[in-house]
């Protein structure tokens, strides 16, 4: 057990994987001696080589198109998008090519696309996406959100192991700002929610950096109001844990769903239907969101500030669905 | 409607280009091996008639396209290869290369007509198939999409030390895509084991070449540095030359190569589209060139008899025919299996490899350079509900 | 007024408004002489000469990016996908040039892009794609779906005038099979949803080809079980009309979202959402929907009658439903 | 870590390509044409110098880029346009283009510190702007997609008869994208009036050229049927004249251009990079050839206090950064206006165009023939609530 960064516990993940399965090898723009855009790469290209660690020119389609057919031939691709927003350019070979695979011909392909997401830093309208949604309505691509440093390093290691392409979302305000024990070794977290936290009163259901806001709410929410709030990080959306999203309304009767995401047709509406649909009985209060409205980030730290959700906006919209 | 416009330019008798390596202009070729690519470009042809008839009988359900006049270029390419290469993929017209890797052709009429079938358990139809079995991809539709994993699986190859290439088709069309300048320029800086077989069969579409690019695709290659060579795409003897060169530099280290297979596509884009866009004369020229034609002569002079291997191919079709229209559709309960693998993924095979120049290897044991092949792409244990 | 297919319409509206203003101009693979793949750019070259309507090599970037610098130089394009499945080519250019142009420097972009969408008649899984729901989660986009003949031809001349990018869903099984009255002239379906049937047990909610899969189901349920459903037309997803959304299930307090693209993140996902959260007083039963499953639409006919959504299975859920 | 691999080529001396046209090597530049270029590189250096600053100093939020040692390619080239003609668009190299066209000081730096602005409002940061007021289409993060969108302003000028072009600037790093190439490909075909500025600085982020293709841009603009010219970017008479060239073809009807420009980037691909895997020795060769001292000497020689200038333009800039420091930041209830165009459209505006050349034309009314310009790019009637 170290205490590590989110940062450094991909990077451990990622190095222990290659360590340990030769067929891994790393794919991106800067990736190599450079140790890429945010370093997590830093060291492996020293330790692995050129052929296993490789800097490709700036060309997304061509990092996740030739990743997909470097799975094909037997190795265990995990291609960096510099940040998340450039996955656009390489969508087609994401969703058309490695999702439709299998279904299609029964060949598997086993790869992960690393996609440093999010927003919270000044990075504006192309540095703080969050592209998770498009990737959910695209059938045969999995898709991770670690939310801790212990997460993210189990996760990036179950996917490596997957036989199908698995999109990682690593969320960029959490790199270095998210600390915590990483047990040492390879280890796969699975890919199933967790309850972070328990509570009786109302169900906030997040991933990603959305779980540490929801928490700081939920404290509020104790501190001030004597209200036990239950949190539960999703972890994974493809597969989606229904079972656990049903079963914390089943305990609480109240959900509020954070998305950082813009709100339209965003995981968090996903799992607002299934609530709707399957939980129904269950509900006290209207099934309440809050989510990025449908602008591009701004870059602006004031305007940043007025559409991200944050644990402040969390209380409140707690405390409506609380008095409901 | 102006059907001036949509001339296609009249290319006939390309030749390869001064660079080009020396060819042994078909010298390796056995007299089996005359027989065996006579008997695959007529397989391709009578499979593909038959085809078009199917679909217009409404047996063949959606589409269905052909390479009714291409057959010399995508049999003559895939008997080039040997037996651990990898297609990544037959496209549209390529009917041949299927056909000259294995492809069973009971399996392929159940696919055509939606079937149960190996090798696509009806989630795709017409061209869009591949056998993993054999070493072959499945495309995709957007163009030219598989060129950019292609190049991923020469990589592998090459990362790996092993002694394969991967051979990607595509049509003039797909050079105008981003795509296309991705994978070349990535396999190009890489020098990647790889063969790329442009089909310039003068449209894509309704669209003839001068309005899809200025300069011909085997001329933009060395602003990749990758080596090109622009061949007869009705000779199969050129083509597999031109391919067996490339897939020798490949194998050698000497990095990818573009062959431009100039040719020419004889039916409409597909079964539904008569073609009336085409130059009338510029067609009948190009008939006068039928790559079958072309090659009976030289199988007749090698002592093969053409027609009794055509009513020999007829045959087979008929019964595979036979045999599938009898098969029943995929239990519907299966449409929602195998969106993920689960389990130890099922790997790509061995492809048949007829050139009498790979016959030991292709005897060789199936699993011993290759990934393990098994006997259904869709085993009981990949498939899961979605 | 004339009786007109859902494709003539189309062709008929985009004649009337080249006629109307040159500065409309059209774009895309075999639009020219040959017409399209599908013919509803037939006779427009001949008509209106080349620049106007111009073939394009297949690069859907291009064909998308190149509109947005011809509507950023005062003309008006109308691109066309060949099918909307290639739109993933050209995604990057839709989402992050065209759609986020306007908020980030004022820009206006007045495009439309066409994509013939949908399953139904053994396209595989590469042209049977209705890929709205990506678009939903990309701010900046409008998102129009016409069911009728009517409606396609004033949603497209409207989507035209519009001065910001629009993505028009032309679906393909409707071209030919959906025929109806359809004014002359030019004249603006608005964004809006519209009540195709008026009902008070169940409102099902559907866009493009499920609005007459949803009719069929709806005169089944009268017929056998004397019941009264209301159908409500989206026709726009962006803007989605939130108002008539929530009014009709204000009427009948039982509600069925149908969608054809696959489940997860689709618009009915939204539609869902919304519903939970700001109608949940209203409901009587859960928020139900049905979707295709999320695989890529097979191609095998009995396959593909397999997951999509079809009159039987909306009429067996909506006497789930109505039995809640 | 392998430094010896990081080291870019050493490429210095660039000449024109044998094949491009003749040059008047600046003849056509008066007195005031060289004070003006002077004065934007040094406004171009000093800006940047103080926005780095600023960014350590914690005032400009998120991240800051520079062209350190690039200043001659933005502003040769824009100063080479007409005021009718698109800059689609300025890169993160490329500030010099934004204050030739006349780019305002104070709303430049309100921008950069994330304050309210008429550019950008505060929705976009650092290079992210462009103001179309001025001609200027702001670019998006996304390598080189607005090269394609320059492609498309200049088939609509085409269209239109209208005598102007578009400019898009772009790095060696983006010629490796899908969009490059449709984009060479689409308006070579066309021969549309587009001018292409590749600004070959030997680095995308830290890859060297070498680890990103094999031939030159230059090199491969011929297989687009596009007209190359390979120039010093860090001589700004040249990359002048050469834009000129360029420009003049694209209105002649002969077709886009690809000018590379060889510069050297002399700072980190951003304020937070420290560029050690530049190599020390190629570092020093550049930074021998700075552009502006180049020019200093030209500018010297025709009279022009150098030094007075500089004060000048400090003193402008000290002015600016200090009203933009007294700038509130965006009203938090505007983040979610604007994301539609609600009623008529504003369009692109004129720039300025300081060449002489062009001093007839700048004077005319600013309505005669772009569209017209509004003082707001973001006019209240424009917005609405998302
Ligand atoms: C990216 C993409 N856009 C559009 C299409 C639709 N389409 C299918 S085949 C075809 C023409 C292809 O031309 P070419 O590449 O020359 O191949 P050919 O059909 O001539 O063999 C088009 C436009 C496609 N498959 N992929
Ligand atoms: C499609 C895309 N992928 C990745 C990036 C991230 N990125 C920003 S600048 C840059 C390097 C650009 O190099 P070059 O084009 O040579 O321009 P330079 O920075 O040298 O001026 C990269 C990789 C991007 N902007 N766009
Ligand atoms: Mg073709
Ligand atoms: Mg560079």
């Amino acid at each position: 057990m170290a205490t590590l960064t989110y940062l450094q516990a991909i990077s451990d993940g990622l190095r222990e994987e290659m360590r340990a399965d030769d067929r891994v090898l790393v794919l991106g723009e800067d990736v190599g001696a450079f140790g890429g855009a945010f370093k997590v790469t830093d060291g492996l290209q020293a330790e692995f080589g050129e052929d296993r660690v490789q800097d490709t020119p700036i060309a997304e389609a061509a990092i996740i198109g030739t990743s997909v057919g470097a799975a094909l031939a037997g190795l265990r691709p995990v291609c960096e998008m510099q940040f998340s927003d450039f996955v656009a350019c390489g969508f087609d070979q994401l969703v058309n090519v490695a999702g439709k695979m299998h279904y299609r011909t029964g060949l598997a392909v086993p790869m992960v696309v690393r996609l440093p997401t999010g927003g919270g830093f000044a990075g504006g309208p192309f540095h703080s996406q969050n592209p998770e949604a498009w990737f959910m309505h695209a059938p045969g691509l999995k898709i991770v959100a670690p939310s801790t440093p212990e997460d993210a390093k189990g996760l990036l290691i179950a996917a490596i192991r997957d036989p199908n392409p698995v999109c990682f979302l690593e969320h960029k305000h959490l790199y270095r700002r998210a600390k915590g024990e990483v047990p040492d070794g390879g280890y796969e977290t699975p890919f199933t929610a967790r309850t972070v936290r328990e509570g009786d009163a109302l169900s906030i259901v997040a991933y990603g950096a959305m779980v540490s806001a929801a928490l700081d709410a939920a404290d509020r929410l104790w501190d001030e109001d004597r209200v036990l709030v239950e949190v539960l990080d999703l972890r994974s959306l493809v597969p989606l844990d229904e079972d656990a999203i049903l079963a914390t309304v089943t305990r609480t009767n109240r959900v509020l769903i954070v998305d950082e995401a813009n709100a339209t047709c965003a995981a968090g509406a996903q799992v607002a239907a299934l609530i709707a649909d399957r939980a129904f009985g269950d509900l006290d209060a209207p099934v309440r969101r809050l989510a990025a409205p449908d602008v591009p980030i701004p870059f602006s730290p004031s305007l940043e500030a007025a559409v991200l959700p944050d644990p402040d906006r969390i209380v409140e919209v707690a405390r409506e669905l609380l008095a409901y | 409607m102006s059907t001036i416009d949509m001339k296609p330019t009249l290319r006939v008798g390309a030749r390869r280009r001064p660079d080009a390596a020396a060819t042994d202009d078909g010298a390796s070729l056995t007299v089996a091996d005359h027989r065996s690519l006579h008997e695959h470009l007529l397989m391709t042809r009578v499979v593909e008639e038959r085809g078009v008839r199917l679909y217009k009988q409404g047996k063949i359900p959606g589409s269905f396209y052909d390479g009714r006049g291409q057959e010399a270029t995508s049999v003559g390419a895939a008997f080039a290869l040997g037996p651990d290469d990898v297609i990544s993929s037959p496209l549209i017209r390529d009917l041949g290369a299927h056909l000259v890797r294995g492809t069973d052709l009971t399996e392929l009429f159940r696919h055509y007509m939606g079937r149960e079938n190996a090798l696509s358990h009806g989630r795709e139809g017409n061209i869009h198939f591949g056998d993993r079995r054999l070493g072959i991809v499945g495309p995709v539709s957007m163009l030219p999409d598989m060129m950019v994993v292609a190049v991923g699986l020469a990589m592998g190859f090459r990362i790996r030390g092993e002694r394969r290439i991967a051979l990607s088709f595509f049509g003039d069309g797909s050079t105008s895509r981003g795509d296309w300048h991705e994978a070349m320029n990535v396999a190009g800086l890489r020098r990647e084991p790889v063969v790329f077989v442009c089909e310039n069969n003068q449209l894509a579409y309704s669209t003839p070449t001068d309005r899809q690019f200025r300069v011909r695709p085997a001329d933009r290659a060395a602003g990749y540095g990758v080596a090109a060579e622009v061949v007869d795409g009705n000779d199969v003897v050129a083509v597999f030359d031109a391919v067996g060169r490339a897939r020798e530099r490949a194998l050698d280290g000497g990095g990818p190569t573009l062959i431009e297979a100039e040719t020419m596509r004889m039916h409409g884009h597909g079964a539904h589209d008569d073609a009336r866009y085409v130059d009338p004369e510029l067609r009948a020229a190009w008939a006068a060139r039928d790559p079958l034609d072309a090659h009976a002569t030289i199988a007749r002079a090698h002592g093969i008899d053409v027609e009794a291997l055509r009513a020999e191919v007829e045959e087979r079709v008929a019964v595979a025919v036979q045999a599938a229209a009898a098969t029943p559709l995929p239990d519907p309960a299966s449409a929602t299996e195998g969106v993920f693998c689960v389990g130890e993924p099922a790997g790509l095979g061995r492809g048949a490899a007829p050139f009498s120049g790979f016959a030991a290897t292709a005897q060789g044991t199936r699993t011993a350079a290759g990934p393990t092949a098994t006997a259904d792409p869709l085993t009981a244990q990949t498939r899961q509900a979605a």
